[in-house]
């Protein structure tokens, strides 16, 4: 329909001074989705970007396309209308994890439930950073923060298992300073039919610095880090030597040509596959033991909301005599004086 | 019949109230009742008076259904008391002889006053009418159930299906007694059972039957009731819900904008979300939210992608909407909030009526946060103030909420059916593509209102949000003197709906000892009692708000020609609160009533008797 | 502490008459509950129920203890407050489908992650009966009701799912009808520390009969029920002969005796395994390949919230020279005029 | 030294204004200024002017962190312009110019003028001086940055660490200027860097070095500023929010109950929530709840279950809050609700101060739900008034809304710390064990309140809920007259708390030409605008509300002597509307601002300079 697009990333950087900390992981983020989105063959003007209120929602003011940075939490349900409403448009949420799941997270499981075809990044700092410190629902237990003075007692979500428990059927990870790897996300959460969900683990320098640091860790990171790519096999480490293969019910990491283990023992990732046990364990591994699973982890096709009411909209209107308000009207039971 | 036809009682309006067990079928015999009586040429209104929310066991005082009907000549609402109450079962007879007139006739099925029944209908002896003291009405006993199983008993039908048709007995009944033509109702058999002939001819059968006791039974005194004047036209009956829908439907064709609606299921107000979710005919896109948030969130989603968005509720689900109305007002967006009042507070009555959200739709939200409020007055007027606040939210891109209640909701009227070409076209001032260095805030300046760019217009791309805004370019911005402009930007564009808005008519004289003043959906009962004092000539006048924020232009000039002035309102005072803030200059009497029920014009008259004559 | 309490389930029957529809699934499960609790030997003033709002929520009403019938979706949040408040309580969450998981969606799943020793009955009859039929977040899809004419185009939640999604540590699902099975659930619900959340499949007889008709239908509930009991295999049918066995990472259904299938081939049931895979699994099962899974499908001990926090309470009072107000007033920086 | 005492400027009271980069530490500088001159006992208000919420990149205006602090004699706000200013760099130089009494004092960092630095706060040229037209102040630019280096040149310290002290000589120059003792700050030192004694040498050095530096420079007149008249007792300073916490504690204490806070993080209130979590050594439990309606209904669950329950929040917050606080009402279960108002709608300014959440609280919830509302009016004072709004929820089975504001929350205060054993017991009304045949509604026919029997006790087991209650019984009831006693009776319940609060105060003479009304945060200002005015004689008078709803037995009788009233809001006049409403014979005139800031004691003394020469 529309002419063929050639866009860069600076067409997509508004006219706002950017104002995170310096060292915020948001500032990597914003670069991955500004290059990403000009390699979507999209319109800059068919691009939403959604947010609620966080440091992470201050989002849509810097991305120079249409924007709307909302209130606390209600990005998901916002957007849900706008998607709705306007199926043409590329939708794109984002929510920082307060947001999104605490006072947003009714929205967030029935988004999913729903599958409307719109992506929703969450920024997962493992705090609320706008508000200054407290915990949120992924902070790990026993963090101390400021409402946590002598550490949480609360358990926190895994937003990966959270998308699983509610019906979602896209579920990315990333991390804010492997640019490449989000920007490979976000073009196939954007190619994706159906609400795609790409949890990026992020610093905040300020109020939960390093949280991600032993996965993020430069010297061991290739040890602690599974990018996973569907169809590919779960392959990672410093040597590329170490997998995944399945022991019982349960996930192991082996080496390569120890113990009689080569290559074709190892686990092919499938993202595709409907049933989520697969990826269940790879969304919860968690180190030392385990690499943490970045990449596309679920990628499952299903029918998507928007599609489903357009459909039903056009075959009842196909069948309906009643055209208009004034067939309406003067429709059913009615009488003249 | 003519030795009948002189005893006549001439009125020239009657209430009838069919009432019985949830399952004997009062709706339907209410509204063939009045589907009749309007195709005769009748003034009508009628008022269903469900049970409490949960279905109370059979024949108790709990699971009674009632229906009234209100007829003949300037009918404004569905009556107070009843002249003719039907009672099919002790239970409706327990609840509802209190709603009778003096003198007025109740009609009972005598078969069904046994005694399991009567205990059951609460009563602690085999005599209602003596334990109840009822000898003060007109009851006629009538064997309603054994003559329609008497007549049917050929049909060769089991006996729980002959039972079922028993309320069309008591229908013919009233036929006789009011003079109704029964081919409506045979044609409605004819085409409801159009699969099943037997039923079609046993319902005739019954109600013929019913119709012919009446004419047989010397108890049975005939009433003429006189015709409406009826304006030429086509006519439907139609209630406050599924007015409400269709106006809003209406404005988005008006508009040339598809319709969304983000809304979540809530008692009285549900209704227009269901005809709103049939209506994909006509392409209007319906969001069950997983919650009221949801719901209106959802909407101004949709309205900033270029929908006409609107969002429906009652009283505790505007309460949980209250803070994204604060993000609809600062982004100036369009948006409908339809509120169908009920009794509070909190869970409160929520199958009864009230209008004690009026404060909660004027400052209920953080901040100076101003938003138009408008209120429907009748079930069919809901049509047309639901069309008006969708045409004053997208031509001045702001929210309003549109206040009905529960009384307008459920009751019906006929309405004569309006021409869309007669309607005005829509206008919501959508920004071009190709708009030269687009600003969000910049505004009109006659009426301050921004302009509209929606998402996929090439070169418009801009950000909104909730933070303050800088006046024009929509920045973000902390700068204080900006914050005092926004703000009063924001109060004036609002004020300044008022030239869209007609001026406040005064029923009656403009100048008189009494002002009655009513809002929403009172003014059936306020008008009733007002034109009854007339007649008396008394020195009295109505005015009836419809428009809330912003008042009417000429307001202060109709009020300062009374001398008295009352306000009258099912809350504890919310509107004559709201007039001492904006006209302090007047002073306000008071009427209120907090019953979960409308007003009876009885009482009005009494109490406006009462402030006419005092110094 | 208590002296031993002998109450019988009349002691739990309030004077209020039960105004739920003649053959509403929830008459039986209020017997239920009231002969349940007779068993708990817990006093009665200590039994704490509370609801949201919908037919279902009616509930504390006709129970003989502290009850709170409170607003539409928050029993969850309102019991997570009364049961920290007061540990002392046995708190008791009636929610329908559509109180519990449309509108209370967030406070369900932040009450799993939290893990309150509290127990919450979802009174699952796909649809939101108090206001007359509209379609739930577990309403099948393609339903018609009174919201969806042409039929839902929403995938539902499987509450159990969600649970799971939540870091719940205890779902039990039972049928309204099966009185013995629900009592048994709810006493061991009562027993289990930390969240329990007990699914009643439940039927509306007014907008939704019928809808588990598949698994309650009289002829074949034997071969359509697998009635889990941790310890115990998983066989099932009229001949119980029938038994689930693991293919892979799928379940399936075998015939002992058939195809050399033998008793010993059947999973036995682990409650208290923490890892949810197999409870996943069990929870999803569906008809007709599958039967439907009843009983106490996971329970899992885990940390408890409130305990946390008067453990926490306890050991800051133990260590802090600050024992009330006047302490606190004088404490930090003073001085003296 | 005495060559230039007798160059002292003798002044009542200073306000001084410490200005730099969120990382040059200004908060601490203002609050050892402050600290100190509390100690050699001046009168003390100080507030903190953070940034956005989110941090800005260095050096940029968006970046400017103040404090500023007002002492002296008779001191009752920060202060609304400053007499020294201290800039560390040209963006805090840019943000806080405007701020200073003409002919004021500038003390500026003239190390940080460089040319990347003005460019970055924005100047254009390399002369902020003309460009911004400061001559009209006298500048005292000194090389605090090198002076600092110099000082520490042979410590050893990096340069990094060394920079970071050069506040405490700018401190140092302040304390020279004022003429205010070193030792306290020498001390905090000590306390403060215990384990790393060169930190405390170094500190020491450098402020030394400042107030040398001061000493030495013609440039700087010192001054001479009163000591206030301080009533004898132990003193601490104390934000708003703290006092807050605090008084709820202390309430608890009182009525023997734990106390419980169900709440979520909200700027400018998140800081309650803060320091109760820290409590826990006094048993408070704090619970974060998954957002405010999770806040404030665990706080009812709470509150069901016998805790003393409170939630805390700010204006958009209390909007998502308005359905729940509705169950509240018609449960009858004792709540505090505090709300720090902040600037709205929407999420509008959230870090600045405003009292546009009035109407919100008085009417933001469905159907006629009344609440008690109570306003603190100075940081310290937040804790009487938040033991009194606990008092009166728990002695009056009520919900009570506290209002405070961003200005109160964050401004500082020297407290005169109390002795609990002054305050009263407080005495809910539990219901005991063994209390025969208790009904949840039945009343205490003085002041209308019902009794609470705490789940746990036996015998009393009951059931209540959102539905409309039985009188007495408390059983579900739709009886229509019920519901009218039910709401007369909420409404009247509400209204008999007035026999538990003070008559209102009028500062001033009972009778005057003019009398200003306020009420909560701006009380300091009005207070000065007042006094000053009164000390050149004209005939003007004060009435501060704390109390709201209900307000004072005597606020009619206080009203009708004023020739004149103006009521002064930091809002579009919600409060004047409030009193239209209830005491409508009266006429209110209207000052309001809406900046986000709070008003200036000028602006103030001008208008109603203005008010009193109209006719
Ligand atoms: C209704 C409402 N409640 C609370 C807030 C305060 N608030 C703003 S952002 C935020 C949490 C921010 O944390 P997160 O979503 O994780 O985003 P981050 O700042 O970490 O990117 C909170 C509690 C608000 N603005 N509105
Ligand atoms: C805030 C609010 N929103 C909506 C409602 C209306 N409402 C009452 S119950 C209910 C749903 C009932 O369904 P469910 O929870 O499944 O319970 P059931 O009646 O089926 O037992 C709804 C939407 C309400 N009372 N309050
Ligand atoms: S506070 Fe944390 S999340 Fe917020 S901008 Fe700074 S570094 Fe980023
Ligand atoms: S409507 Fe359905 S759920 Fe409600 S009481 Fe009746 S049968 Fe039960
Ligand atoms: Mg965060
Ligand atoms: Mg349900």
């Amino acid at each position: 329909m529309a002419a063929e697009v050639k866009l860069t990333f600076k067409d997509f950087k508004s006219d706002q001074e950017v104002r995170w900390c310096a060292g915020c992981g948001d500032h990597a983020i914003l670069n991955s989705v500004q290059k990403a989105m000009a390699e979507m063959g999209v319109p800059k003007e068919k691009f939403a970007v959604i947010a609620g209120i966080g440091c992470s929602s201050r989002f849509p003011y810097y991305m120079n396309t249409y924007g709307f940075h909302t209130i606390h939490g209600r990005g998901a349900a916002i957007a849900s209308g706008a998607k709705t409403a306007n199926p043409d448009l590329s939708v794109w949420v984002v929510n920082g994890d307060g947001d999104g799941l605490a006072i947003g997270g009714n929205h967030f499981i029935h988004l999913n439930r729903r599958n409307i075809n719109l992506n929703l990044l969450l920024f997962n700092n493992e705090i609320y950073g706008l508000t200054k410190g407290q915990y949120s629902p992924t902070t790990k237990e026993g963090t101390k923060t400021k409402t946590s003075p002598f550490g949480t007692i609360e358990h926190p979500f895994n937003p990966g298992e959270l998308v699983l428990g509610a019906q979602g059927k896209y579920f990315a990870r990333s991390i804010d300073v492997n640019m490449k790897l989000t920007q490979e996300i976000l073009i196939d959460a954007h190619n994706h039919k159906g609400t795609s969900i790409v949890e990026i683990l992020q610093n905040c320098v300020i109020f939960s610095d390093n949280v991600h640091g032993f996965y993020t860790d430069k010297e061991n990171k290739l040890d602690r880090q599974l990018v996973l790519r569907h169809g590919e096999k779960m392959i990672f480490g410093t040597n590329n030597d170490k997998g995944l293969v399945l022991d019982g019910l349960k996930l192991k990491v082996v080496t390569i040509g120890e113990n009689g283990v080569t290559d074709d023992d190892i686990l092919v990732h499938d993202a595709h596959e409907e049933s989520p046990f697969l990826h269940w364990m790879l969304i919860n591994m968690k180190g030392p033991d385990f690499p943490v699973a970045l990449g596309v982890i679920r990628s499952v096709e299903d029918t998507v909301y928007e599609e489903k009411l357009e459909a039903q909209i056009a075959s009842v209107k196909a069948s309906s005599p009643i055209k208009n308000m004034n067939d309406l009207l003067r429709s059913g039971s009615t009488w003249t004086v | 019949m003519t030795n009948k036809i002189d005893k006549v009682i001439e009125l020239d309006h009657v209430v009838i109230r069919f009432s019985g067990d949830s399952g004997d079928g009062m709706q339907l015999t209410g509204t063939l009742f009045s589907d009749t009586s309007a195709l005769m040429g009748s003034g009508i209104a009628t008022f269903p008076d469900y049970p409490a929310e949960i279905r109370a066991p059979q024949g108790t005082v709990g699971g009674v259904s009632g229906f009234q009907v209100h007829f003949g000549y300037d009918i404004n609402t569905p009556g107070d008391y009843a002249d003719v109450l039907v009672a099919m079962n002790p239970a409706a007879l327990k609840a509802n002889a209190k709603w009778t007139k003096l003198g007025g006739s109740i009609i009972i099925d005598r078969d069904a006053f046994t005694a399991k029944n009567l205990e059951k209908a609460g009563y602690k002896t085999q005599d209602p009418i003596t334990e109840d003291n009822l000898g003060r009405f007109n009851i006629i006993s009538a064997p309603i159930s054994s003559m329609t199983q008497e007549t049917l008993k050929e049909t060769g039908m089991d006996n729980k299906t002959i039972l079922r048709s028993k309320n069309m007995f008591a229908l013919g009944m009233c036929y006789y007694l009011f003079n109704r033509e029964l081919t409506f109702t045979e044609q409605f058999f004819e085409k409801k059972f159009k699969k099943v002939p037997a039923v079609i001819e046993a319902n005739k059968m019954v109600l013929k039957a019913g119709f012919n006791y009446g004419y047989n039974v010397q108890e049975l005194t005939p009433y003429k009731v006189a015709a409406a004047e009826i304006a030429h036209g086509t006519y439907r009956n139609i209630n406050g819900n599924t007015a409400t829908a269709w106006g809003l439907v209406a404005a988005a064709e008006k508009a040339n904008l598809p319709l969304f609606c983000g809304s979540y299921p809530i008692t009285p107000a549900t209704d227009i979300l269901h005809e709103l979710s049939y209506l994909k005919n006509l392409g209007v896109k319906t969001f069950q939210a997983e919650d009221e948030i949801g719901g209106i969130t959802s909407a101004i989603g949709a309205s900033f992608a270029g929908s006409f968005a609107v969002t429906t509720t009652s009283g505790p689900g505007l309460a949980l909407k209250s803070e994204a109305i604060g993000l609809a007002v600062i982004t100036e967006l369009p948006l409908v909030i339809v509120n169908v009042q009920r009794g509070g507070p909190s869970t409160g009555l929520p199958t009864k009526t009230e209008q004690s959200d009026l404060l909660q739709a004027l400052y209920g939200r953080n901040g100076e946060s101003p938003v138009a409020v408008i209120a429907a007055s009748t079930p069919s007027n809901c049509f047309h103030y639901a069309f008006e606040a969708s045409k004053i939210a997208l031509e001045h891109m702001t929210p309003v909420i549109l206040l009905t209640d529960g009384f307008l909701a459920n009751g019906t009227q006929p309405w004569r059916i309006p021409d869309m070409d007669d309607y005005p076209t829509i206008h919501p001032p959508i920004a071009k593509e190709g708009t030269e260095n687009y600003k969000p805030y910049q505004r009109n300046p006659e009426n301050l209102v921004r302009s509209w760019a929606i998402p996929g217009t090439p070169g418009l791309e801009h950000r909104i949000g909730g933070l303050e805004k800088m006046d024009k370019t929509g920045t973000v911005s902390y700068v204080p003197e900006n914050h005092q402009v926004m703000t009063d930007l924001r109060e004036e564009k609002v004020a300044r709906i008022v030239a869209d808005i007609p001026d406040l008519e005064v029923i009656g004289n403009d100048e008189a000892d009494l002002l009655v003043i009513g809002w929403g959906g009172t003014y059936g009962h306020l008008l009733t009692a007002v034109h009854d004092l007339q007649k008396e000539a008394k020195s009295i006048s109505l005015a009836h708000f419809n428009y809330i924020k912003p008042l009417p232009a000429n307001t202060r000039d109709v009020l300062k020609k009374f001398k008295k002035i009352v306000v009258a309102e099912i809350n504890n005072g919310q509107f004559a609160s709201y007039l001492r803030s904006v006209f302090p200059e007047f002073t306000y009497l008071q009427y209120n009533k907090v019953m979960g029920l409308p007003f009876t014009s009885i009482e009005l008259v009494d109490n406006f008797n009462k402030i006419l004559e005092e110094k």
